[in-house]
């Protein structure tokens, strides 16, 4: 390949989009549209000629490299173009608060948490590792959520019970709530610790 | 790469300092540098001046991650003195109270070494750039989602560690006691024609006690058994015996 | 190209993340292993005879195509790529630790340092450079840190036994702990740097 075919190669390849003739000659001051067309033509040659396992496409305007389609089936049966997905560490720490707290009602989760979970439940539920599980008698009849099958499968559990150290953890997790006793006298008043 | 290059700026030159404190990656690293400008040969560490420098350059250098700062020269202080103690020259024992610093400082020198190694290799690798534009892939069943025990572990820990220190409040019922503060007041009366609402109160008063005491006081006055009286505006309230009627 | 090879490269295009030679013998149910090392040798030797712009990098355990470092700077001009973040030193330093004493806890990291590590372990865990690996049984059971995939790659090494030895250090590493006499024999390893 020729220096400029082989810079214009290199770009294509690492940019994050579909580049124009015009934006490739932006990469050597030195080289003209036409130059650039002439080098596009080779690298399309060569991967043709040389049967690469990937083309040169014109497309919406601008070049791409893409690999050649007979390949898509044997590529996507094996499935490595994606890594295998892990949870965020929001959805984690979410799904620690509903394991731990269960059933436990959206307000909770944000007063343990300190931000918002709308976002967060929703794929937790998508994903098939939590499930309403109920309403709270509480203003609003909020929804209760728990772990879902699926949880205990992913981590190889039995039951909930089986969850690393539990008891200390859902002791952990409690939110720090005024402990009240006897709230409704009119003479009760607050004493504040420490 | 910003690696932990030697700032070029004199430290322990005397006022002038030009460095940030950003430019050391933490104590040892200042410590380190201050060998190296003396070209002193860390075993060969001397103490007081060291300590001297290091104190005159946190001091300079602001208060960025002090913690860690102040207790490195409160080490050093230390040290300082355990240098100062007398020995004997024959005494084969002793044990020179600067092994431990030393220690450390080669310890860390090395890590420093293998951290410029790594930043270097990096910036090598970061001039080769991998694919970047991939199309939307085909619609494909999701792979399988992977979860670990200690993942959901770790997020506990972190979600522990992020609730704010509490400020526990305890909520006490203290009901109010008028029938106590009736007692008390009948009492007085008993004793005495007149007298002073604080007196009423009793000794260290609360709350409660102020409220339970007023509502007594009402409660009494309905009844008919004394009269309030307050003999000029803001002035404490008198409360006397009702002569017209007996006390109930 | 022989067709194992260009549905290899086909796959390793698409991945845009290092595959085991174990991935990609997953491809084709006839390939062997020893076929497709010699597929991956045929694409290397392939883009290193016609000079392309891109090259075939064995990394992290496994294989990728990635741009020829020549090219970085007009690319990078241009903006159609960009490089990864620097580490910062305390990044660097930490990482270093973890590499060499893994598998290590929080606290360990701090004393070699001298400052506490946090904040940096967090971004390094958030950077998919570090993970961790295990419980100590020490007290609290803290957690401890190992290098992850992602670190490999950071530095293209092929695996841990890249990283230097001792030996090729200016300064010998000692094993753990274990200066606590002879402090002259070990300052004479120390050269001054710079």
């Amino acid at each position: 390949m020729t220096p400029l075919a082989q810079l214009l190669e290199a770009a294509l390849f690492s940019a994050a989009r579909p580049l124009t003739a015009e934006e490739l000659a932006t990469l050597d001051q030195d080289a003209a549209l036409a130059d650039v067309r002439v080098a596009l033509d080779q690298i399309r040659e060569h991967y043709d000629f040389e049967q690469h396992g990937v083309e040169l496409v014109e497309m919406a305007g601008g070049y791409q490299i893409l690999t050649r389609a007979v390949h898509a089936a044997a590529i996507e049966r094996a499935q490595f173009s994606v890594r295998t997905p892990k949870l965020t560490a929001a959805a984690l720490e979410t799904l620690a608060v509903i394991a731990y707290r269960q059933p436990v009602g959206r307000a909770e989760i944000e007063e343990i948490r300190g931000v918002s979970a709308g976002g967060v439940l929703r794929s937790l539920q998508e994903r098939g590792l939590i499930e309403v599980v109920g309403r709270s008698e509480a203003l609003g009849r909020p929804l209760l959520y728990g772990t879902a099958a699926m949880f205990l499968e992913l981590l190889g559990l039995r039951d909930l019970a089986d969850l690393p150290r539990a008891e200390e953890l859902t002791i952990a997790l409690q939110p720090h709530r005024a402990v009240t006793e006897g709230e409704d006298d009119a003479a009760a008043y607050v004493e504040a610790e420490s | 790469m910003t690696l932990p290059e030697a700032p070029t700026t004199a430290l322990g030159a005397g006022p002038g300092f030009v460095v940030h404190l950003d430019a050391y990656s933490g104590p040892l690293d200042l410590l380190l540098h201050l060998l190296r400008e003396e070209r002193i040969e860390i075993a060969e560490i001397p103490i007081a001046r060291i300590a001297h420098q290091f104190l005159q350059a946190i001091h300079e250098l602001g208060l960025n991650q002090a913690a860690d700062y102040l207790d490195m020269a409160s080490r050093l202080v230390r040290l300082k003195v355990q240098m100062l103690l007398p020995r004997r020259s024959e005494d084969d024992g002793w044990e020179d109270p600067r092994a431990e610093l030393v220690r450390r400082l080669l310890e860390y020198q090395q890590i420093r070494e293998i951290a410029v190694w790594m930043g270097r290799t990096a910036e090598r690798r970061a001039e080769q750039h991998a694919r970047g534009y991939l199309p939307a892939p085909p619609e494909l069943p999701p792979p399988p989602l992977t979860l670990e025990a200690l993942d959901l572990l770790q997020a506990v820990d972190r979600v522990v560690a992020g609730i704010p220190t509490p400020v526990l409040h305890r909520v006490v019922a203290r009901p109010l006691d008028v029938e106590g503060a009736t007692r008390r007041i009948e009492e007085l009366l008993g004793q005495r024609e007149q007298f002073g609402w604080l007196e009423a109160l009793g000794p260290r008063p609360t709350i409660v006690d102020v409220l339970s005491t007023l509502l007594a006081l009402l409660e009494l006055a309905k009844r008919g058994a004394i009269r309030l009286a307050q003999p000029s505006p803001f002035s404490p309230m008198v409360i006397a015996r009702d002569t017209a009627r007996p006390a109930a």
